[in-house]
C-alpha cells in the first residue's frame, strides 16, 4: 500500500518522541510530564487503566490537544504542539476509540477520502472528470482497492458504513488511515468490541502493515494478550503519568503495572 | 431517475388531460373574463371582498342581462394568492383560453405581465394600481389604469391637506410623513412627493414598511411619535392597513390627519381599531353602500340565490364595491367593443379597443344603476390610458365610511409631466420595446 | 470454431494458445473478479503470461514428461500454469483444493510432481506440512503472496517471480521463437493431462488423458452446442475434476472463448449474475441449492408476491418447455407467458446470473425432474449429458429439442456405446483416456484392447427416445436376502428430489430390507423450522426434533409408495430410515470431493447406526470422529432415532404406465 | 438442556420465539432466533460484529425503530406477557432495562443524577428511592466517591457502572446488559462482571448480555448461545460450550497447543463446523 | 423487475465510477431526456412549459445549490433565496451595463458573483454550526434583500423597483422577453439545468464531494485527512452559491420577465430547503423529486381538479391544495424521513432484488 519508503528517518532511530509532555483542561490534569519515543518501525503500545491519558496522548501526537508544557518532535522536527494539517501532511494517521467514520459514505468514499492529500486536480478538472481527473480518480481508487482487498472488506465496498456493524467499522476506519500512506500509525483501541476471530484479523493486518510497509504503529490496546504478542515496546500510563516503559516481559513483570492495571499476572 | 419518469409521465398526463376543459372553456358562444384573485395568503383580507364583488356584478350581468350584448360571459376566477409565481401560472393557464381582458389585481403580477400584454395580445386593466406610468397609451398600448394614477391619488391628498391647513402656502414648514409599503407600489409616490415637498417647502417623513414586516409597525410608529409629524399619509394593502390603523391610535395619532389611498379603505382596515380608528381618512373614487338600484339587482340576482361566495352582510362594502366598479369597467369596455366592432364575441384586440373608448358619462352611470357611484370617466383614449379622474375623501365614523369631500380632481398638469418621463424611462431602459402600431379608433 | 475443427495441425492446448493470440488477440481470454472489477487478459496477453511462466518453470527444472501439481480454486494463473506446463512438455496435474493433507500427499506422492503451483497460504502450509513425504517436490510456487512473506523461501518461490525468471530467460536463453518452437515439438499423442478420480471406493486413479482425445473431445462439444467464443462461462467447480477441466480450459482454448474467475468461493452467485453466463455447466446440487433458495425467500415474501409467483409459475410448468421446445403453443398461454418473463421469469433467470444462457447441462448426478422442468419452464435451456473422466467427459448428452428428465441423451459425436448383458455401459470414442498413470492393471480391467471402455454404470437405451438411461453403479445394484433387485442409488435420489433431503444412503445389499440414512438440508429443513416454530438450535437437535422426523417420514411413504408402483423396485421399499445427527463430509471421508456418497464407507463408519437399523433398536447411541481440514480431530456424539415405515402394497404395473 | 427443553420451562422470565429482524425493509439481519432466559438466570449471546447481538437485545427493548428496524416475524414473550407492542418505557416499568452498547450515560449530569433518571419510572416514593441509591452504591463503591462528578468526566469503567446502577435503579427483573467489557481494562472489567455476579445471586436479577469476550462471559454465564450471521448456530451450559473445539477454535483462542499467539495468525481460516 | 442486472459487469474502474453503472438506469435517463427535451416542448401546452416545467427546473437547480451546501457539506442555510437574488440583480446589471455580450454569458457570470457574496457569508461557518449557522445565514438573507430594496442601483433606478429583463436572442431566436415562447425559454433552461446537474454530480463523486461529506459526517476526522476545513466550507458555500445564483437569475429572465426583491424573500429560502428536505438531503435526483412535490404539484393540482370537472371556487381548490400537499409532505416524511430520494432507493433496491422480498 505505502509507496517506497520515502522517509529520511532509517528503521531502528526515533520517529517520533514526546518530552515532559503536560496537558490540562481548566485546571483537570489529563497527563503529567509523560516522555517517551517511538522508533521507526516498532510497534509501540501504550496501556494502562481506563482514564489514564492514553487518548489524550494520541491527541497530543496528533495535534488535536495543545499541551501546556513540553515539546513533540516528529522526524527530527521540534514543535511545542502539532496541528491536524502538520500531523497529516507529515505523514501521521490514526483511528478512534470510538470509530470516527464518514457515516454517510460508503465504505470506497471513506477509504478514498484517506487519499484527499495525495489527490491534486482542481475544481474545474473535478467538474468536468474526464481527463486529468477522472485519470486521478482511477489511480487512487486502484490504490484503495488493494487496501480494501488487503483488509478482505470487499463485500461491504458499497454499504454506507454507518450501516455496518461495529467490528467492521473499526476495520474501514484502519483502512482509511492506510490510505494516507503514513508513516506512523495511531491506532485507539483498533481491538475494541471484537471478539477473537476478529482481534486475530486485525492483529494479521496490523502485523502486516507493519511488516510489509515498514509503518510505525502506536497503539492503545487492553487486551494484553495482543499487547504482548504484537508489541515491541510499551509504555504504561496510569493517572497521566508514565509509570513503565519496556518489553512486552519487562511491563508484565513489573509490580507497578500489576498493581494499577493487570490485577494479577497474565 | 425512475421516480423522475414517473413524475414526467403524470405531469404528460395531466397536459393531456388540461386541453379537454380548455377546450370547454373556449367555446365561442361566450366571452371568457379571467379574474385573478386572492382569497388566500397575507391579503387575503383585502383580497376576498374585491373578488366578490367583481365575480358578483359580472355573474349579476350574466343572470339579468343575460351577459353582455346577448352573449353570456364565461367568468372564472383564477386563484393568485397575491403570488407573483402563481399569478404568471394564472396568466399561463388562462391565456389559451382567448381571454379578453387580463385582470392580475397585483401590481407584482401586473410587472410581470406588461411586456406580454403586447405579444399576447390580451388588454391588461390595472384598475389604480400597477405601473402609473402604463397610463401613456402611447407606449403602453395593451395596459390600462382608470380611473386615477397613484399620483394622481397623492396629489387629492396634498390638496385636501392644503384645504383643511388652509391653502398650499400653508403647508410651508409642515411635518408630513408617509408610511408605505415597502415595494414597488408603495415606493411609487416617492417622487412627486419629493417634488411637492420642495414646490410648497413642507418636510417629509419616510416610514417604510417591508413586506415581511406589514403586521410589526411598531418601531415605525414608534419614530412617528419622537417626529411627531402634522400629517401621516399611508399607502398601505393587506395586513399592513388595520395594523397601521391599530398603532396610530395606539399612539394617540389624530385619525383626522391620517389619510390613507384607496387601497388603504377597505371596512376591515379600520373596524378591528373600532372607535379609535374614527376619523380616519381615505381617499375613495367608487360609492358606499348598496343604495345603487346596480347593487340591488346583485343582491337579488346572486345575494339571495346563493349563487356566490359573499355574505350578505358585506354587500355593500366599500372593497365589494371596489370589486363591481372594477367590473363595471371590464363590461363597459366589452360594450363599447361590440359597439365598434358590431360582433357579438369580442377578442382581446377589440376590447382594447373598447377600454380605448372608455366613457361614462353621469348620464351612463344612471343607466347602469350606479348614478352617483363614480366620478365620470371621460378621459380615457388612446394617449391617456388613465383619464387622471377625481375621487373623494371619506371618514370612518366608527361603524362606516362616511363621503365627506365632493370629487377631487387630480392635479393632472403636475402628474402627467412625470408619466410622460417615467414611460420613456421605461422604453429606454427595455432595450427593443415596440413601437405602437395598434391604430386609434376615437381620433378626438 | 469451424477452421480449428478442420486444422488437425493445431493438436495441442499450446498450440490453440497461440492460434487464439493470432487469430483473436484483443478478445478476453481470461477474467478474474478482483480489486473490485474483472481484471480482464486478452488472448494474446495470455500468450506472454504464459509464455514467461513457462520459461520460469523451464529454469526451475521441468523437462518433458514432468509433473507439475496444481493445487488452488480457479484463478487466471493456475490455469496458465496448465498451458505454461504443456507448452514445455510437463503435464499438469490438477489436484483437489479441499483435500486434506494425507489425500493430497497420496495424489502427490503417486504423481511424482517436481513443482507444485498452489494458490495461496492455506495451500502452502499443507504441501509444506507434508512435504517429507515428498522428496520429488523441488520448488512450492504460490499466486498470492498474503501472509508467506516470513516463510522459508529456499523451496518457496512468488508465481511473479518465475515470471520474472522466465522472462530474464527470453531475454538471454530462450529469445526469438525459442518457446514457440518447444510449443511445435509437443504433438496431440502426447498426455495432456492427469486427473486423479477420487473414487466411490479406494485410492484415487490417475487417469492420463492425451491432447488428442481432450481435444476432440473439446471440439465435439463446441460443434455440438454451437460454441462460439463469444461465450462466457464461469469457472468455479474444482480444477482436479475433468468437468472444469474441458469446460474452463479446454473448450475455452479451443473455441476462444472468455472463462470468468469468481472473486471467491462465497461470491459465485453474485459472480455469476454480474458475468451472466451464455454457457453453464453445474452438477445437480447447485441447480438444487439455487431453486432451495429460491423457494425460501419467497416463503418470506409478501402475499401478493407469493401469489403472483406461484402463478406464474404454474403457468410455466404448462406452457414454458414447450414454448422452449419451439412447440405450437395457443397465443393466450403465449401472452401470459410473455407477462410471466417480465414479472418472474425473467427477475429469476436475472437472479440466478441465468439472463444470457443459451446453454446449460447438468451431469453427474441424477437431477430431480422437478428441478429440471423448473429451470426449463423458465426458458433455460437445462439439458443433461453424461461424462467420465476416462471419456474426457463426454459419452451421451441432450441433443436441443430433445430433452427428458430421466435420461442423459443420445452419444455424443464420434461416441460409441454398447451396453453388456449384465446392464453395464461400455463406450468408445477418440476422446477417451490413455491409461491410470502407474496402474496398468487397473487399465487393462476398465479399458478393453479394442478400445471399449468399461463405464461401471448399469443402463439401458430407452426405446422409445433412443436416449440412454443410467440405472445406478453396476456393482452397486445387489439384491435383497429374498432377491429383490436393490439399486441403492436409484431410491435415493428418488429421495433426494425432495428439497428436505439433502443426502440419502441407502442399505440393503444382503440384507432383509431396505433401510436409508437421512441428510436434512439445512436451508430448506431450517426455513420450514421458522415457519412452523420449531424451535432448534443447531443441526443436531433440527435433525433430531420428531416433526422432522414426520416429515420426512411422509417423504419417506411416499418414496415407497412409488417404488410400490415400480415392479421390480416396490419388493425394495424402504422398512426404516434414520436422520443422521451430521452432515455427510468429504472431510471426513463420507463424500467423495465431487460430493457423491461413499456408501460403503458410511456403513462402515456409522456401524453400530447400520447395526441398530437391522437389529430393531428406536435408539442408538453413536459417537463420531471429525477430521478437521488441518488434520486435527474432534469428536461429537448423539443419539439417534430410528423410525419404522409401513410398506405399500406392489401396485399392477400396467395401470401406471404413464 | 436444550433451547427446546428451556422453552417448556415455564421459569423462563424471557422467552424468544423464532423472530426475524429487517432493517431497512430489505437487509435481514436476524433469521429465526429462538432463546430461553430461566429467571434469576444469566445468558450470555455470542458471536462476532454484526451477528445480531445487539439487534437481539433491541428486539427485546423494543429500540429497534430509531435505526428502521423491525420485527417482522415471531414472538417475544417477558415474564409470561408478549412484549412486541410495548414501548420501550412501558418495558422498564415492568422490570426489563437494556444497558446500551457504549454506555451511554448523561454526561452533563453528575452520577448521582445519572442514578436518578433511572427512577424515573418509579412511583413509590422518594424513601424507597433513596434506599435503593443506597444500594447501588454498595455494591459500586466508586460511584459513591465519584457521586459528584460529571458523567463525561469519569473514568470508562466508572461510566459503564454507572449505566448498570442507572438500570437498577429502575428495580428491574432483567437487564439486558449490551458488551459491558468493550474498551475497559482488564481489572476493570473483572470488577463489572463480579458485581454482575453478585446482583445475580444477592438480588436475583436476571441478566441478559451480549459479549465479544467470550472468556469472561463464560465463566460468569450459565448458559450461552452463539449467534453467527443472525442465526443461532450453537447453545448449551456455559461448561459444554467452553469445551466444544469450535468455540475454542473460534471464541477462546486455545488449540491443542494452548493459547495461539497473535502474531502466529493465518490468511485463512479453519471451516466452521458448527452445524456438524 | 425490470432491473435486468446479469451480464452486466465492469472490466474498468473508469466503467465502474460511471454516474450510472446500471444500464437501465442508463437508458432510462436517455429516455427522460428524450422526453425531456423533445417530447415535453412538442407536445405541452404553454401552461405547462411556462407555469410548470421552466420554474420546476430552476428550483430544482436551486435546490441542488442548496443540497450542495446543506445535504453535501451539513451547514444549513436560510440565505438561499437571498443568493438567488444576488444572481438574479447581477445578472441584471452586468447585462443592462455590458449589452453587448450574449446574456446566456451573464447567467452564468451571475453566479460567480452570488459564489462571492456566498463566501463572505459563509466565513463564520468555520466557528459555528447547525442553527447558529442558520441564523448567520438569516442575517445574509435580510441584509441581502435590504440591498435589494434599498439600493436603487441595483435597478437602475426604476421607480418601480423592479428588474426588468430585456429582450435577447440566441441564434436568432428570442430567450428572454415577452417574445421568447415558452419553448425557446424552457430550452434554454432545460440546458442550463441538464449541464450544471452533471457538472454537480460530477463534482459530488470526485474528491471535492468526499470532502464536502467527509466534514458533514465527522470534522475532526476530515481534518486528520489534511482537509482544510474552513477552505472546504467555503468552496461548499461558493459552489451552493453559484447554483442558486444561476437559479436565480434565470427565474427572473427566463421565467419571471421582471421581479421585485419580494422574489427573493425568506419565503424562498423557506421553499427550497424544504424542497431539500423533502427531496433527500444528498441527493441530486432528490432535488428534483423535492421541487416536483413542493412546487410542482400546489399549480398542477388546482389544474387537475379543474380538470375533473369538480365544481370548486379557485379559493377553495387553493385550500385543498394547500392541504394536500400538506399531507403529502407529512405523509413522505412519516414514510421516509430521508426524503423521497431514498424512497426511490429503497423502491429500486426491492426492484432490483425482485421477486425476492430481500
Amino acid at each position: 500500500m505505502r509507496a517506497p519508503d520515502e522517509s529520511t528517518i532509517k528503521a531502528g532511530q526515533t520517529l517520533l518522541s514526546v518530552e515532559g509532555v503536560s496537558l490540562s483542561f481548566g485546571g483537570v490534569r489529563a497527563i503529567t510530564d509523560v516522555s517517551f519515543d517511538i522508533l521507526k518501525g516498532e510497534i509501540r503500545a501504550i496501556i494502562g487503566p481506563n482514564g489514564a491519558g492514553k487518548t489524550s496522548m494520541l491527541n497530543v501526537i496528533n495535534g488535536f490537544y495543545h499541551p501546556q508544557e513540553g515539546e513533540i518532535t516528529f522526524k527530527g522536527i521540534k514543535r511545542k504542539k502539532m496541528r491536524p494539517h502538520d500531523a497529516a501532511t507529515g505523514g501521521i494517521a490514526r483511528t478512534f476509540q470510538n470509530v470516527a467514520l464518514f457515516k454517510g459514505m460508503t465504505t470506497l468514499d471513506n477509504i478514498m477520502a484517506g487519499r484527499t492529500l495525495r489527490m491534486k486536480k482542481n475544481i474545474f478538472w473535478q467538474l468536468l472528470r474526464f481527463g486529468p481527473a477522472e485519470r486521478e480518480e482511477i489511480e487512487h481508487r486502484h490504490k484503495v482497492e488493494e487496501i480494501i482487498d488487503f483488509l478482505e472488506i470487499q463485500h461491504i465496498r458499497r454499504v454506507p458504513v454507518g450501516r455496518l456493524p461495529y467490528g467492521l467499522q473499526k476495520r474501514v476506519e484502519l483502512g482509511r488511515a492506510l490510505a494516507m500512506e503514513p508513516e506512523l500509525l495511531l491506532l485507539d483501541e483498533p481491538m475494541a468490541g471484537m471478539n477473537l476471530e476478529e482481534k486475530e484479523d486485525m492483529c494479521r493486518y496490523v502485523i502486516d502493515v507493519n511488516n510489509h510497509y515498514g509503518t510505525t504503529i502506536a497503539l492503545i490496546e487492553h487486551d494484553m494478550g495482543v499487547v504482548m504478542d504484537l508489541a515491541n515496546r510499551v509504555v504504561v500510563l496510569d493517572y497521566g503519568q508514565k509509570i513503565a516503559d519496556g518489553t512486552p516481559d519487562e511491563v508484565k513483570a513489573n509490580q507497578a503495572v500489576i498493581d494499577a492495571y493487570l490485577g494479577v499476572a497474565h | 431517475m425512475r421516480m423522475k419518469g414517473l413524475l414526467v409521465g403524470a405531469v404528460l398526463a395531466s397536459t393531456a388531460a388540461m386541453p379537454a376543459f380548455v377546450s370547454n372553456a373556449a367555446a365561442q358562444d361566450s366571452i371568457y373574463v379571467p379574474l385573478f384573485s386572492y382569497r388566500t395568503g397575507p391579503f387575503a383580507n383585502s383580497g376576498i371582498p374585491i373578488a366578490n364583488g367583481m365575480s358578483d356584478y359580472l355573474n349579476m350581468l350574466n343572470e339579468r342581462d343575460g351577459g353582455i350584448g346577448g352573449v353570456k360571459l364565461n367568468v372564472e376566477e383564477c386563484e393568485t394568492g397575491y403570488n407573483t409565481e402563481k399569478g404568471v401560472a394564472c396568466y399561463e393557464s388562462t391565456k389559451s383560453k382567448n381571454p379578453v381582458v387580463t385582470n392580475p389585481y397585483s401590481t407584482g403580477i401586473t410587472l410581470q405581465l406588461i411586456p406580454r400584454a403586447s405579444v399576447d395580445k390580451i388588454p391588461m386593466l390595472s384598475m389604480a394600481y400597477g405601473l402609473s406610468a402604463s397610463a401613456v397609451g402611447e407606449s403602453f398600448p395593451w395596459i390600462f389604469n382608470p380611473p386615477a394614477t397613484y399620483w394622481d391619488g397623492l396629489s387629492m391628498i396634498i390638496k385636501h391637506i392644503a384645504g383643511k391647513e388652509g391653502g398650499f402656502e400653508k403647508l410651508k414648514g409642515k411635518t408630513i410623513g408617509y408610511i408605505f409599503f415597502d415595494g414597488g407600489y408603495g415606493r411609487e409616490p416617492l417622487p412627486l412627493l419629493d417634488i411637492f415637498s420642495k414646490k410648497y417647502g413642507f418636510e417629509t417623513k419616510l416610514y417604510p414598511v417591508p413586506p415581511a414586516e406589514m403586521q410589526n409597525q411598531s418601531g415605525q410608529w414608534l419614530n412617528v411619535r419622537k417626529d411627531k409629524p402634522d400629517w401621516m399619509i399611508m399607502w398601505g394593502w393587506g395586513a399592513m392597513n388595520p395594523t397601521a390603523v391599530k398603532e396610530a391610535a395606539r399612539i394617540k395619532f389624530p385619525m383626522d390627519k391620517f389619510v390613507g389611498v384607496w387601497w388603504s379603505g377597505g371596512d376591515d382596515d379600520a373596524r378591528p381599531a373600532g372607535d379609535d380608528a374614527k376619523g380616519y381618512l381615505t381617499l375613495n373614487f367608487n360609492g358606499v353602500g348598496t343604495q345603487y338600484p346596480a347593487i340591488q339587482d346583485i343582491v337579488k340576482h346572486i345575494i339571495s340565490t346563493g349563487k356566490t361566495q359573499t355574505q350578505p352582510d358585506k354587500v355593500g362594502e366599500n372593497l365589494y364595491n371596489r370589486g363591481v366598479y372594477n367590473s363595471m369597467l371590464i363590461a363597459e369596455a366589452i360594450r363599447n367593443a361590440q359597439k365598434i366592432t358590431g360582433k357579438k364575441a369580442v377578442t382581446g384586440e377589440d376590447v382594447r379597443r373598447g377600454f380605448e373608448s372608455l366613457t361614462i358619462t353621469q348620464a351612463r352611470w344612471k343607466e347602469l344603476g350606479l348614478e352617483g357611484f363614480g366620478a365620470p370617466i371621460t378621459n380615457v383614449n388612446c394617449a391617456d390610458h388613465n383619464g387622471h379622474h377625481a375621487a373623494y375623501m371619506q371618514q370612518w365614523n366608527g361603524k362606516n365610511w362616511v363621503k365627506i369631500t365632493d370629487w377631487i380632481a387630480p392635479m393632472k398638469e403636475e402628474v402627467r409631466p412625470l408619466l410622460e418621463a417615467a414611460a420613456k424611462d421605461y422604453v429606454t431602459k427595455n432595450v427593443g420595446w415596440p413601437k405602437r402600431t395598434e391604430p386609434c379608433d376615437r381620433p378626438s | 470454431m469451424a477452421q480449428n475443427a478442420v486444422d488437425k495441425t493445431v493438436d495441442t492446448f499450446p498450440k490453440f494458445l497461440l492460434v487464439n493470440a493470432e487469430v483473436r488477440g484483443d478478445r478476453p481470454a481470461i477474467r478474474e473478479k478482483d480489486l473490485g472489477i474483472w481484471q480482464t487478459w486478452t488472448w494474446r496477453q495470455v500468450k506472454e503470461e504464459v509464455k514467461a511462466l513457462a520459461l520460469g518453470l523451464k529454469e526451475l527444472g521441468i523437462e518433458r514428461g514432468d509433473k507439475v501439481a496444481i493445487i488452488g480454486s480457479n484463478k487466471p494463473r493456475l490455469y496458465w500454469s496448465m498451458c505454461a506446463t504443456q507448452s514445455i512438455g510437463g503435464i499438469p496435474v490438477p489436484v483437489y483444493q479441499d483435500a486434506v493433507a494425507d489425500e493430497m500427499a497420496f495424489v502427490l506422492t503417486h504423481a511424482g510432481a517436481k513443482i507444485a503451483i498452489v494458490e495461496n497460504q492455506e495451500q502452502v502450509d499443507k504441501v509444506l506440512s507434508i512435504s517429507d513425504q515428498l522428496p520429488s517436490i523441488s520448488h512450492v510456487i504460490y499466486d498470492e503472496p498474503r501472509g508467506l512473506r516470513d516463510y522459508d523461501h529456499t523451496r518457496l518461490k512468488w508465481i511473479n517471480e518465475v515470471q520474472d525468471i522466465g522472462r530474464e530467460a527470453m531475454a538471454s536463453k530462450y529469445s526469438g521463437d525459442a518457446w514457440e518452437k518447444m510449443i511445435a515439438e509437443g504433438k496431440g499423442s502426447d498426455i495432456a493431462v492427469i486427473l486423479y478420480t477420487s473414487g466411490t471406493t479406494g485410492k484415487p486413479k490417475g487417469v492420463m488423458l492425451t491432447n488428442d482425445s481432450v481435444v476432440v473431445s473439446s471440439q465435439n462439444a463446441n460443434a455440438f452446442d454451437n460454441l462460439t467464443e463469444k461465450e462466457e462461462v464461469i469457472a468455479y467447480l474444482p480444477m482436479a475434476w475433468v468437468g472444469d477441466h474441458i469446460f474452463s480450459y479446454a473448450q475455452s482454448y479451443v473455441a476462444g472463448y472468455t472463462v470468468n474467475c469468481p472473486e471467491s468461493p462465497e461470491t459465485i452467485i453474485e459472480d455469476r449474475r454480474e458475468i451472466g453466463t451464455s454457457y453453464a455447466f453445474a452438477p445437480p446440487r447447485v441447480y438444487e441449492n439455487l431453486l432451495t433458495l429460491t423457494m425460501v425467500r419467497m416463503e418470506d415474501a409478501g402475499r401478493v408476491k407469493r401469489a403472483m409467483f406461484q402463478y406464474f409459475l404454474k403457468h410455466a410448468r404448462e406452457w414454458g418447455e414447450k414454448i422452449l421446445n419451439k412447440e405450437p403453443v395457443p397465443i393466450a398461454a403465449r401472452l401470459k407467458y410473455w407477462l410471466g418473463e417480465l414479472l418472474v421469469y425473467g427477475p429469476m433467470k436475472n437472479r440466478y446470473g441465468f439472463t444470457n444462457i443459451r446453454v446449460a447441462y447438468t451431469a453427474g448426478e441424477a437431477i430431480g425432474p422437478e428441478i429440471f422442468r423448473y429451470y426449463r419452464s423458465l426458458g433455460i435451456n437445462l439439458k443433461q449429458l453424461y461424462g467420465q473422466t476416462e471419456a474426457a467427459v463426454y459419452i451421451t448428452a441432450q441433443p436441443d429439442g430433445e430433452i427428458y428428465a430421466d435420461t442423459v441423451g443420445k452419444p455424443s459425436p464420434d461416441v460409441e456405446i454398447k451396453i453388456e448383458d449384465n446392464g453395464e455401459v461400455l463406450f468408445r470414442s477418440p476422446g477417451v483416456f490413455a491409461g491410470y498413470y502407474k496402474d496398468p492393471e487397473k487399465t487393462a480391467e476398465t479399458k478393453t484392447s479394442d478400445g471399449w471402455v468399461k463405464s461401471g454404470d448399469a443402463g439401458f437405451f430407452d426405446p422409445k427416445t433412443g436416449h440412454l438411461k443410467i440405472i445406478d453403479r453396476a456393482k452397486d445394484v445387489g439384491r435383497l436376502n429374498d432377491g429383490t433387485l436393490f439399486a441403492p442409488k436409484y431410491i435415493e435420489n428418488k429421495l433426494k428430489f425432495y428439497p428436505n433431503i439433502k443426502e440419502a444412503v441407502a442399505l440393503g445389499d444382503k440384507r432383509d430390507y431396505v433401510t436409508v440414512m437421512l441428510n436434512i438440508d439445512l436451508v430448506s429443513v431450517g426455513s420450514w423450522a421458522e415457519r412452523n416454530n420449531v424451535i432448534y438450535g443447531s443441526y443436531q437437535e433440527l435433525a433430531a426434533h420428531p416433526r422432522v422426523y414426520q416429515m420426512l417420514s411422509e417423504h419417506v411413504d411416499e418414496v415407497n409408495k412409488s417404488l410400490s408402483e415400480e415392479g421390480p423396485m416396490a419388493g425394495a421399499q424402504i422398512r426404516r430410515f434414520l436422520i443422521l445427527h451430521k452432515e455427510l463430509d468429504a472431510d471426513d471421508g463420507e463424500l467423495t470431493r465431487t460430493q457423491k456418497v461413499r456408501r460403503g464407507f458410511i456403513a462402515e463408519r456409522y456401524g453400530p447406526l447400520a447395526e441398530g437399523l437391522y437389529n430393531g433398536a428406536q435408539e442408538v447411541d453413536i459417537t463420531t470422529e471429525l477430521t478437521f481440514e488441518d488434520g486435527r480431530k474432534g469428536n461429537i456424539s448423539a443419539r439417534v432415532k430410528i423410525e419404522d415405515m409401513n410398506a405399500h402394497a406392489p401396485a399392477a404395473p400396467m395401470d401406471k404406465a404413464a | 438442556m436444550s433451547a427446546t427443553a428451556a422453552q417448556q420451562n415455564s421459569d423462563n422470565i424471557l422467552a424468544i420465539n423464532n423472530i426475524e429482524v429487517i432493517y431497512d425493509h430489505v437487509i435481514l439481519v436476524l433469521k429465526g432466533v429462538s432463546l430461553n432466559v430461566p429467571k434469576k438466570g444469566i445468558v450470555a449471546i455470542l458471536g462476532a460484529n454484526g451477528a445480531g447481538k445487539t439487534t437481539t437485545l433491541k428486539a427485546i427493548s423494543n429500540l429497534l425503530h430509531a435505526e428502521r428496524g423491525e420485527v417482522s416475524k415471531g414472538s417475544i414473550m417477558f415474564d409470561g406477557k408478549e412484549i412486541h407492542d410495548q414501548s420501550p418505557n412501558e418495558l422498564v416499568r415492568q422490570g426489563c432495562i437494556q444497558v446500551m452498547e457504549g454506555r451511554h450515560c448523561f454526561a452533563h449530569l453528575t452520577i448521582e443524577e445519572n442514578l436518578l433518571t433511572g427512577a424515573f419510572t418509579r412511583r413509590d416514593g422518594r424513601a424507597a428511592i433513596k434506599r435503593d441509591m443506597e444500594r447501588v452504591y454498595n455494591y459500586f463503591p466508586r460511584l459513591r466517591e465519584r457521586k459528584n462528578s460529571l458523567a463525561g468526566y469519569t473514568s470508562g469503567g466508572e461510566q459503564q457502572m454507572c449505566a448498570v446502577g442507572r438500570a437498577l435503579m429502575s428495580r428491574p427483573k432483567l437487564i439486558l446488559l449490551d458488551e459491558p467489557s468493550m474498551g475497559l481494562a482488564p481489572q476493570i472489567v473483572e470488577e463489572i462482571f463480579d458485581i454482575v455476579k453478585d446482583l445475580n445471586d444477592k438480588e436475583g436479577v436476571t441478566f441478559l448480555l451480549a459479549e465479544q469476550n467470550t472468556n469472561m462471559a463464560l465463566k460468569y454465564a450459565q448458559y450461552g448461545y452463539i449467534l453467527e450471521n443472525g442465526r443461532i448456530v450453537l447453545d448449551g451450559d456455559a461448561a459444554s460450550l467452553r469445551d466444544n473445539e469450535d468455540v475454542k477454535e473460534f471464541y477462546l483462542g486455545v488449540s491443542g497447543a494452548g493459547r495461539k499467539s497473535f502474531r502466529d495468525v493465518k490468511h485463512y481460516k479453519r471451516r466452521k463446523r458448527w452445524l456438524a | 423487475m425490470f432491473y435486468r442486472e446479469a451480464g452486466q459487469f465492469k472490466t474498468s474502474y473508469r466503467a465502474d465510477m460511471t454516474v450510472f453503472p446500471i444500464t437501465q438506469d442508463r437508458i432510462g435517463i436517455i429516455v427522460i431526456l428524450l422526453i425531456a427535451f423533445i417530447v415535453i416542448p412538442l407536445t405541452s401546452s404553454n401552461f405547462m412549459l411556462h407555469a410548470v416545467m421552466i420554474p420546476f427546473l430552476i428550483f430544482s437547480l436551486a435546490t441542488i445549490g442548496l443540497n450542495i451546501l446543506t445535504g453535501y457539506t451539513g451547514l444549513l442555510s436560510l440565505g438561499t433565496g437571498a443568493f438567488m437574488g444576488v444572481g438574479a440583480y447581477a445578472c441584471y446589471k452586468l447585462s443592462t451595463l455590458f449589452p453587448g455580450v450574449h446574456i446566456l454569458v451573464w447567467v452564468v457570470a451571475s453566479g460567480f458573483v452570488s459564489a462571492a457574496v456566498g463566501i463572505v457569508f459563509g466565513l463564520p461557518s468555520l466557528r459555528i454550526k447547525g442553527f447558529y449557522l442558520a441564523v448567520a445565514t438569516l442575517a445574509a438573507q435580510f441584509f441581502l434583500q435590504w440591498c435589494f430594496i434599498r439600493i436603487p442601483w441595483l435597478v437602475n433606478y426604476n421607480v418601480s423597483n423592479a428588474i426588468e429583463v430585456p429582450r435577447r436572442t440566441l441564434f436568432g431566436v428570442h430567450i428572454t422577453g415577452p417574445e421568447a415562447t415558452p419553448q425557446a425559454r424552457y430550452w434554454v433552461v432545460l440546458t442550463i439545468v441538464v449541464v450544471m446537474t452533471w457538472l454537480a454530480s460530477n463534482l459530488v463523486r470526485g474528491r471535492i464531494g468526499r470532502m464536502w461529506m467527509a466534514v458533514r459526517d465527522m470534522d475532526i476526522a476530515a481534518e486528520l485527512m489534511g482537509i482544510r476545513l474552513l477552505n472546504t466550507k467555503l468552496l461548499a458555500f461558493a459552489v451552493s452559491s453559484f447554483y442558486c445564483g444561476v437559479a436565480g437569475a434565470m427565474l427572473v429572465f427566463l421565467y419571471y420577465g421582471s421581479a421585485e426583491a419580494t422574489a427573493f424573500s425568506i419565503n424562498q429560502s423557506f421553499a427550497v430547503l424544504s424542497m431539500v428536505i423533502v427531496g433527500g438531503l444528498g441527493s441530486l435526483l432528490g432535488s428534483f423529486m423535492g421541487a416536483a412535490l413542493i412546487f410542482t404539484l400546489p399549480i398542477l393540482l388546482p389544474q387537475l381538479m379543474a380538470g375533473l370537472g369538480l365544481p370548486i371556487q379557485s379559493a377553495t381548490a387553493e385550500h385543498i391544495t394547500f392541504m394536500i400537499v400538506g399531507a403529502l409532505i407529512i405523509f413522505f416524511l412519516i414514510v421516509e424521513p430521508h426524503g423521497l430520494a431514498r424512497l426511490w432507493q429503497i423502491a429500486k433496491q426491492k426492484l432490483r432484488v425482485w421477486p425476492y422480498p430481500y
